[in-house]
């Protein structure tokens, strides 16, 4: 038993940090910008406290590459429905970052597929941007971006920049047709065989979206024969304490707190609760 | 370190001054207000409340390093947070090897990875005097879980050689020493009575059985590698109420829901850990009312699992059902039991 | 910003609900000072027409209830339905087990019931009238979750509202179970959030709070053998508060 | 002076359940004047039937939220009884200290809550928090500790869960009733200073006088709350076995509540009605108090009820502590409670805090109710409300129309009416 004294300070302290920066991408989606150095990895998360209210799990959504961080945030509940009503210079509790990120040293010079279905794109984009900051070290990168509707697009003036990139290429569709949109329609599935140029089975794929989404794409991945060794998911749980104890995350004997929400595919051949 | 022998009065007496010190002393007593003979753990105003004779008690002693519900942080609304640690110095007596080894396997989880200051706190200031059992309980099964005797974790070992006239004291910590010390009137415990206290200890070992698991415990990992689709999880969930009794008298049992109170100002509050349950409908339940595990059967099996799998990956192999039978005779549909489980698998799976 | 104004308003109940709220003792005075309280016929005489909550207290047993219940919530920002009476209908839907109450009124009024005060109707809990916003079950509610629930809708946060059974509560509370003693307790199937008062004072939960979301009916149908105890013995039980509501025998 | 006056005051404030006042005066003649009630009926005595024995107690409980405890303890006397099941003297002690804290904690929140703004002509008790902070903390107190008090007894404050037929399911431990006791040996100054209070503003209660026929429960020896016989002041006394033919219920157009009669046209029952059949026995506290308001015996003015509720919150704080004495000195056991019940029928009394109130049932060889009646206190004041009524509007109609109508609301409050425990005694047979 470790003798600590018990001044030590708890896991469960959130540290304050003011908000810089707020902007509405959509009726549900809040972009936050926190001058906040948390020296995080692409994929982590965070916990976000607003005392009296509650803690949510949050992914970061912006490269280490960048000083700061990103968050976007729906409103989907107690704490993220404080959140929206928050302004530049309020300030949140952080605790973090938590989670094992994204294998970066073994997606480095391979091509990099993502799909990303709805807010899947917000943690998905921290890995993409540290990408763009270090390009030449990866090879082609294909973005694939479902969204249910026109009006729930988030992240396009971004999509649109990444396209311009060399060797990058980014498709999108939505669910439903729209008058303003001349693009793909049907779900992000379709998407993939217009990916252009990239070896699916030698790439590395990567995963994030809603839970029901992961089923669809894996079917897809499975009859392209991708190994499941290349394929990389972005889980969500339920998550009260962020540090592996409270037990709501667990998937079989997994805490995604501590072990995800990154997974390989083939590392949950026997965590049949995963998918 | 020494090993004592006490004999009734003197035990007595020793009991009494740790009561007089300024440490609080709980131990286990008999439940005042319930009809039938049931023991808890509670603060002790004198030795004679003292029941060392106890079977089990109704919940296990963990409620003193994770209690029911504790305050984490002392906050500001939409402001500030402050740590709450509570640093009260506590002496814990009567602690039965099994919950003993589950106190071992919480300190572990609490300690590993992330360290919990709030548990370790507390459990660091707790001096625990654990006991032999002398009754069986209608539903132990610490012979099949190997949880019948414990060797580390306590500070004092006490050992009823014979309906309380008569005690083996052992102390294996500096803590348990000091303590030890106080009871002036406690002789050198001789070889015939650590031999007495051995054959209590062996015949415990074989005799707190009142269900048999039909393999090792240490087989269980490999069992449950294979019984994940196997039906009984259906049968025995389609009466299970969801009603997490099965957790919540559970002595290995530690998830925790958090939740933010405030105050009447609306300017202050706390934010409190409680206890949850993994069989509660809503444990595993996100945004959107996405729930994870939303059939019976799978929090059901989610619970045999972490028993017999989860956890001992985490805690170096040891099962996490240490067979103090609680969640036996909790449930009321009485389908909780481990050992019915495992033993229904092992009737169609060879681990 | 302004305080939030809150009218109290009873329908047919026994009123222990609006006592606890005189029970919360020096912490009504926070109460007060946290919110105004425009209307409260059982402890003032002022009465307002405008609010911003409204807290319900009884079921909706007349035709004339119903017209009132409606009034109140097209002038409310937020409607609370406060103990088993308006959450559920409660106690008083012990009466709906009662086929006809046109033929019994007749039988039992002959000539007199048709006299408009003595109208009646099978009886409603508030949300199958309008509808209720928050939920405070019980029978009476606990004052100290009453009051947890005002200051969380006060802060602007949804109130946690326990869905799991009553039994989590009585283990914390380190009770002996009443199904020890062959009693029928319905704490398995019956929300917390009481702290399990009952059990704690070693009666058998009778289910004030309604059931849980999910109740495992066929579970404690499938306990009564084992116990030595009939399925009629658990509807008896079953139908003091939960009559004509949630899953019935 | 107004010739013309027309009060319609529909819901009571600051009473329990609604009543309505109707009063029309024209050309100085009285053409109208009624107390109505119009609450919704709920049918107990229906709902009742078919019920377990031991379920009695959960649902007429229900009854009255402020009363719960009075209705729990006679309806499981009148249960025993039908059931000819005996209890300790234990458990006899034990209730009567739990109905003591009934009677604190009602008096209390009546005339602190209810009645004390009328004296302060304030529309609440709410302003009176600025205006009197002291008075205002020290009714909480004495509301609190009286709370608290039933907590420790009953295992809620509002409606009882540890009392069943035979005895109780818990009974508090003998740390609880020392604390107890301390905690009521201290109230003793908080009630004196309640008492003080309302003594400064007693010239408020109107000088209002109806000869009245008063019924309570009589004891030889004691202030009758929990035992005794039915006694009228007019000097007819009746075993409670009978009460029937003391309320003598019927119904009435203005009211979904029955009206009773006994020896005269109506009776009051409540505090008031207590004191007069009881005076000799309330406590020495009692009977100060009683005297610095020149409470009598004999006393005929309704709003003197608030009065003799004040001495009896005194009376019982003093008995409690007494009674506590007792059950300390002899030792508190844990009596496991068995019971052989035998079909029958019983009935039972006991004074509620507004008045004398009664139930009775039976049960058949399965132990299910078949019948059930019950009369509370409120039922038994409505026929003496509106009579006082009548007497009261021509000697008041001077005070022009807010006048009148201050002086019938604050009649109608002063007998602490239950109005929604009275409208759920409708004598209805249902056919199933
Ligand atoms: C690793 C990770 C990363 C995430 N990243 C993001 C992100 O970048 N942006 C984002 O917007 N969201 C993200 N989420 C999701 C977000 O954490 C949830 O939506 C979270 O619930 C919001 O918290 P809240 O307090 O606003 O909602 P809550 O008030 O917790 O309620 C949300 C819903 O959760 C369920 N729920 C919560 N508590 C209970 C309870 N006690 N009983 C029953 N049901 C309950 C209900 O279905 C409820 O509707 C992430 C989640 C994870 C695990
Ligand atoms: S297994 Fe038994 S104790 Fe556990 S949740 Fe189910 S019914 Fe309750
Ligand atoms: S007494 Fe009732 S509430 Fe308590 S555990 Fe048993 S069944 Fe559940
Ligand atoms: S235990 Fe049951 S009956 Fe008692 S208060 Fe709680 S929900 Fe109501």
């Amino acid at each position: 038993m470790c003798d600590c004294n018990s001044t030590e300070k708890s896991i469960y302290l959130p540290e304050l940090a003011p908000i810089t920066k707020v902007a509405m991408m959509n009726e549900t989606e809040m972009y936050m910008h926190l001058d906040h150095d948390i020296g995080h990895k692409p994929g982590q998360f965070v916990e976000v406290s607003i005392a009296g209210i509650g803690e949510a799990p949050i992914s970061i959504s912006s490269s280490p590459t960048e000083a700061g961080f990103d968050m976007v945030i729906r409103k989907a509940g107690r704490v993220t429905d404080i959140m929206h009503q928050m302004q530049a210079g309020d300030k949140l509790g952080i605790r973090g970052p938590f989670g094992s990120g994204y294998p970066i040293d073994e997606m480095k010079g391979k091509d990099l597929v993502f799909v990303c279905g709805g807010i899947g794109l917000v943690p998905q984009r921290s890995m993409i941007n540290y990408i763009m900051d270090n390009r030449a070290d990866f090879g082609k990168i294909a973005i694939l971006q479902g969204t249910k509707e026109f009006a729930q697009r988030i992240y396009h003036d971004e999509l649109e920049r990444w396209a311009g990139v060399d060797g990058v290429q980014v498709l999108e569709t939505i669910d439903v047709a729209h008058d303003s949109w001349n693009g793909n329609v049907g779900v992000v599935t379709t998407l993939i065989d217009k990916i252009d140029g990239i070896d699916l089975t030698k790439a590395v794929n990567l995963i994030c979206g809603p839970p029901i989404m992961y089923k669809f794409v894996l079917m897809v991945l499975q009859e392209k024969e991708v190994s499941h060794e290349n394929i990389f998911v972005n889980l969500e749980r339920r998550m009260k304490c962020g540090v592996g104890k409270c037990g709501h995350c667990q998937m079989n004997g997994q805490y995604v707190c501590q072990s995800g929400p990154v997974y390989r595919y083939s590392d949950l051949a026997n965590i049949p609760e995963a998918i | 370190m020494s090993i004592k022998k006490l004999n009734k009065d003197v035990f007595k007496s020793f009991v009494d001054s740790m009561i007089a010190s300024d440490q609080s002393v709980v131990g286990v007593k008999e439940k005042v207000q319930a009809k039938g003979n049931k023991f808890a753990f509670g603060p002790l105003e004198n030795a004679d409340q003292l029941r060392l004779d106890y079977d089990v008690t109704l919940i296990p002693p963990k409620k003193y390093m994770l209690p029911q519900t504790e305050t984490l942080l002392t906050y500001e609304v939409k402001g500030e947070s402050k740590q709450h640690v509570d640093e009260q110095k506590l002496i814990l007596v009567g602690v039965h090897p099994y919950d003993m080894i589950a106190i071992n396997q919480m300190d572990e989880l609490f300690s590993q990875d992330e360290y919990d200051t709030h548990y370790m706190t507390r459990r660091n200031n707790i001096t625990v005097i654990a006991c032999d059992v002398v009754n069986a309980s209608e539903n132990i099964f610490a012979s099949s879980m190997e949880t019948a005797v414990v060797e580390k974790g306590f500070d004092i070992l006490l050992t009823d050689l014979g309906k309380g006239k008569e005690y083996v004291a052992e102390a294996i910590t500096e803590k348990g020493e000091a303590l030890l010390a106080t009871a002036v009137d406690a002789t050198d415990a001789d070889d015939k009575d650590i031999a007495k206290r051995s054959a209590i200890q062996e015949a415990n070992k074989k005799d707190l059985d009142k269900h048999t698991l039909n393999c090792k415990p240490s087989e269980l990992s490999s069992l449950l590698e294979q019984a994940y689709e196997h039906p009984v999880w259906e049968e025995k969930a389609k009466t299970c109420f969801s009603c997490g009794s099965c957790n919540t008298t559970c002595p290995t049992c530690y998830c925790f829901d958090v939740q933010d109170l405030v105050n009447w100002n609306l300017k202050d509050g706390q934010r409190e850990r409680s206890w949850d349950g993994c069989l509660l409908k809503d444990f595993a339940n996100v945004a959107g009312d996405h729930n994870f595990r939303k059939q019976k059967e799978s929090r059901f099996r989610h619970r045999l699992y972490r028993k017999g799998k989860y956890v001992p990956t985490k805690i170096g192999g040891q099962v996490a059902c240490v067979g103090c039978g609680r969640c036996v005779g909790a449930c009321v549909p009485d389908i909780a039991n481990p050992v019915a489980v495992y033993n229904r698998l092992l009737e169609d799976i060879k681990p | 910003m302004s305080k939030p104004r809150v009218a109290i308003f009873d329908f047919a109940c026994c009123e222990g609900c609006q006592l606890q709220i005189v029970n919360l003792e020096e912490e009504i005075l926070d109460l007060i000072g946290a919110v105004d309280v425009v209307e409260w016929r059982e402890a003032m005489s002022e009465q307002s027409e405008e609010y911003d909550i409204a807290i319900i207290e009884g079921s909706i047993t007349r035709p004339e209830d119903e017209e009132r219940i409606k009034d109140i919530r097209s002038k409310a920002k937020v409607l609370i339905a406060i103990g088993a009476c308006a959450t559920t209908g409660g106690l008083n839907k012990l009466k709906n087990n009662f086929d006809d109450l046109e033929e019994v009124k007749k039988c039992v009024y002959s000539d007199a019931s048709t006299m408009p005060h003595l109208e009646t109707a099978m009886t409603k809990a508030v949300d199958e009238v309008v509808t209720v916003d928050y939920k405070v079950h019980g029978c009476p509610i606990e004052k100290a979750e009453f009051g947890s629930i005002i200051r969380s809708l006060l802060l602007g946060k949804a109130p946690e509202i326990p869905d799991y059974p009553v039994c989590v509560e009585c283990k914390k509370n380190e009770n002996v179970c009443r199904w020890e003693y062959g009693e029928i307790c319905l704490g398995p199937i019956i929300r917390a959030g009481c702290g399990a008062k009952c059990p704690t004072a070693s009666y058998r939960c009778f289910g004030c709070r309604g059931y849980v979301d999910d109740p495992n009916v066929n579970a404690a149908v499938d306990v009564m053998d084992k116990y030595g105890l009939t399925v009629d013995q658990l509807k008896s039980k079953m139908v003091l508060f939960g009559s004509k509501q949630g899953p019935t025998l | 002076m107004s010739e013309n006056i027309n009060i319609k005051v529909k819901h009571l404030t600051r009473v329990e359940g609604h009543g309505n006042i109707v009063v029309n005066i024209k050309d100085g003649t009285v053409e109208k004047c009624q107390w109505q009630v119009p609450e919704a009926p709920r049918f107990f005595e229906a709902m009742v039937r078919g019920r377990d024995y031991d379920d009695i107690q959960t649902i007429v409980s229900r009854i009255c939220g402020i009363c719960s405890i009075s209705h729990s303890l006679v309806a499981t006397k009148a249960v025993e009884d039908a059931l000819s099941i005996k209890v300790s003297e234990q458990t006899d002690d034990l209730r009567l200290l739990m109905h003591f804290s009934e009677q604190l904690q009602s008096h209390v929140l009546h005339v602190g809550y209810l009645v004390a703004p009328d004296l302060f002509s304030a529309p609440s008790v709410v302003p009176l928090v600025a205006a009197a902070p002291d008075a205002v903390l020290a009714i909480i107190k004495a509301h609190r500790v009286a709370n608290e008090w039933s907590e420790i007894l009953a295992g809620r404050i509002t409606h009882p869960i540890t009392i069943i037929p035979g005895g109780f399911s818990q009974i508090p431990t003998e740390a609880q009733l020392r604390q107890l006791q301390d905690n009521l040996k201290n109230l003793v100054d908080t009630l004196l200073a309640i008492v003080d209070v309302v003594l400064s503003v007693a010239g408020n209660l109107p000088a209002f006088e109806r000869d009245t026929e008063y019924v309570s429960l009589a004891q030889k020896n004691n202030y009758a709350f929990y035992h005794g016989d039915i006694q009228s002041t007019d000097g007819k006394t009746m075993p409670v076995k009978n009460w029937e033919k003391v309320a003598n219920e019927y119904v009435v157009e203005q009211s979904t509540a029955k009206w009773t009669k006994w020896n005269r046209q109506s009776y009051a029952t409540g505090a008031l009605a207590r004191f007069n059949n009881n005076a000799e026995q309330i406590s020495p506290l009692g009977k100060a108090v009683a005297e610095k308001f020149g409470l009598v015996k004999g006393c005929c003015n309704p709003y003197m009820n608030s009065v003799a509720q004040l001495a009896e919150a005194a009376h019982v704080t003093e008995k409690a502590i007494e009674l506590i004495d007792k059950l300390l000195t002899k030792g508190l056991k844990t009596e496991k409670v068995k019971i052989n019940p035998k079909p029958g029928r019983g009935h039972a009394a006991v004074e509620a805090p507004r008045g004398i109130l009664f139930h009775s049932y039976e049960f058949d060889k399965d132990l299910k109710c078949t019948w059930g009646n019950m009369c509370i206190p409120t039922n038994q004041n409505h026929a003496n409300m509106q009579l006082d009524f009548e007497k009261l509007v021509p000697e008041f109609m001077h005070l022009g129309e807010d006048g009148l109508r201050q002086t019938m609301e604050m009649l109608i409050r002063s007998y602490d009416p239950c109005i929604s425990c009275s409208t759920h005694f409708l004598n209805v047979e249902f056919v199933r």
